[in-house]
């Protein structure tokens, strides 16, 4: 144990923290500003770690951890909002290397031989089983997968049209929808919004309403009963529908009747 | 993968190895492709003479088997021929059919985007939607017409009904699966150096 | 179904015609069939062992096409053969998801772990592990739960499925890519002392 705290002392701090910044964090700390990278790009805390292990030969023992405690402060302040949890991990991280650091300075005269109370045994085993994982989930990615790589072959059978329609349940329906999502992150011209469902909901709603009739007074589209958050989704329909221009809303005067007529029966 | 290599055009117009082409193309989906779609596998290179020719001969070619090549309205498809239907009978139980991704998206569109004319749903999935599709999913009674666009030609609006509900057991469209969380499930960044894996894949010693 | 007449037995034992019938009903599945549902086709009256040589001389057959007869998991199916891809995409530019490095990472190690909980896969990666992640992988059919852990809270275990096997065309488990050996993570010509997993790896000091 003499030789490991030896050691310690020998490898200056400065050899993690001589090198320039790149676009990777030299150490735990991430900018505020590449935040969103970042998180992008690692999984969290033991991922980054063993990046600045491999990457740096960051020297798990020789982090600066004063200055580290410093910055991770100011940016889990900064990011408590929106990724609290993911901060509160990467927080956990630096905890844990302040306490294997500490302990490390301390002579622990009872346990000279023992390998398992090395501070770092812990870490480094959970480090090496991560980084084992994340190997095997790129070579995993690798192999060749049905949909993406190759296509299964069905050819029709005539008879099955009439007599068993396919099923399809919610999970297709949302598998589908990922897909489709995955491509329109890939081919940037097209823009899911995320609008509520609940209004898309209702403008379907509306337009069947006014499929019947040429016309509807604006608050026989309000059902009585309805509730505060109703009313809202059903005017945020109503609204959007007339920015697609497949209504159009008039009133005559201030405070008078407001009226809604599909634009399709205008143009009938 | 797009990272995939263009067939060069010397292979593609080889007419035995665009027959394997049409072939595998056409053994792998159930919705009958029209020439124009089978031209899109050549860049548009070959004249639909030439397909309609190789076709012709892959037909002949499968004279002798237990599916047959036919052309319906909409295009050529693969289909069992009816002396084969005692065999799948036997098959129990019987797999239900399934519905192609192209209808699946189009009714995943409907669902979440509606009202949506055809070409709402083109622009979202890239291509073109076939008829076939939208009377695919009429004919089921999961989809219909509330209204038309005030736009030149006056495209069909298309919502879901209460059948579509009923028949995947929802009692409303908001107890569809929420979307915002499947973004951040896809890989938004298709270039693996973005990523560090490439240092750390190096082997461990 | 009944209506229709049994086949011959005289016919079905032809082999040619038995080596029609599995190619007709391959072709029409997408799930792999096993042998016992091949074997059905012939009413149980071919042996496991005549139908498997068959298979094998489809299997020849169909070595020049486009597609291949391959078996996985649960069976023999007909599949695209790689190359086939680019002009497949050319058809179809929809791209099934690639799934984020969550994503993989959680499907990696219930892979290689399995049975595990959420709490095992939070504890490897370090970081929680969402509902969705969850969701998209037991959508895809990949993994399910197959019990509970006896701990409060009851946690569901987690394993890998059939579909998950078929879709990366692997027949069992022990096909998945083997997982590297653990290594060391302090270079060990800078640093003299020893680490617990030094000693495995390490060829020199």
């Amino acid at each position: 144990m003499n030789q490991l705290i030896d050691s310690v002392e020998k490898h200056p701090v400065a050899r993690i923290c001589g090198q320039p910044l790149m676009e990777i964090p030299q150490d735990l700390y991430i900018p505020p500003e590449a935040l969103e990278v970042f998180l992008d790009t690692f999984q969290g805390p033991l991922d980054l770690l063993l990046y600045l292990i491999r990457k740096h030969n960051l020297d798990i023992r020789d982090i600066p951890m004063a200055e580290l405690t410093r910055q991770y402060m100011a940016y889990v302040t900064a990011m408590r909002v929106d990724q609290l949890e993911l901060a509160a991990e990467y927080l956990l991280m630096t905890a844990l290397l302040i306490e294997i650091k500490s302990r490390m300075l301390l002579p622990n005269p009872s346990s000279q031989t023992e390998e398992a109370d090395d501070p770092r045994a812990e870490l480094v085993r959970r480090l090496l089983e991560y980084e084992q994982m994340k190997l095997a989930a790129f070579k995993l990615n690798e192999l060749p997968q049905a949909e993406r790589d190759f296509a299964l072959v069905q050819v029709w059978i005539e008879k099955s049209i009439s007599s068993h329609p396919p099923q399809v349940n919610v999970d297709d329906l949302r598998n589908a929808w990922v897909t489709l999502l995955t491509r329109t992150r890939i081919n940037r011209h097209h823009h899911i919004s995320r609008e509520s469902l609940s209004v898309r909901a209702h403008m379907s709603q509306i337009l069947r309403h006014l499929h019947d009739r040429e016309m509807v007074e604006f608050y026989e589209l309000l059902s009585p009963g309805a509730n505060v958050p109703e009313v809202v989704v059903i005017f945020l329909a109503l609204l959007e529908l007339a920015r697609e221009m497949l209504v159009e809303i008039t009133q005559s005067e201030a405070f008078g009747i407001i009226y809604v007529r599909a634009t399709e029966s205008i143009a009938a | 993968m797009s990272e995939q290599p263009n067939p060069s055009p010397l292979d593609s117009f080889n007419p035995e190895i665009v027959k394997r082409v049409l072939e595998t193309v056409l053994l792998t989906t159930q919705d009958p492709l029209p020439l124009s779609e089978l031209k899109k596998l050549f860049n548009d290179e070959l004249s639909a003479e030439v397909l309609r020719r190789l076709l012709e001969e892959l037909r002949e070619e499968w004279t002798t088997s237990g599916i047959e090549l036919v052309t319906v309205a909409e295009g050529w498809r693969f289909h069992t021929k009816p002396e084969m239907q005692p065999f799948l009978d036997r098959l129990n139980p019987l797999k239900p059919p399934r519905y192609s991704r192209a209808v699946l998206e189009t009714m995943a569109i409907i669902a979440y985007r509606q009202p949506v004319t055809r070409g709402d749903i083109e622009a979202i999935r890239g291509v073109t939607v076939s008829s076939a599709i939208i009377k695919t999913l009429e004919a089921r009674g999961w989809i219909d017409t509330i209204g038309h666009r005030n736009v030149p030609g006056r495209p069909a609006l298309f919502a879901t009904t209460k059948k579509f509900l009923n028949d995947l057991s929802l009692r409303t469209l908001e107890e569809l699966p929420p979307l915002e969380e499947l973004g951040s499930l896809v890989d938004s960044t298709r270039n693996q150096e973005i990523f560090p894996d490439d240092e750390a894949a190096t082997p461990v010693t």
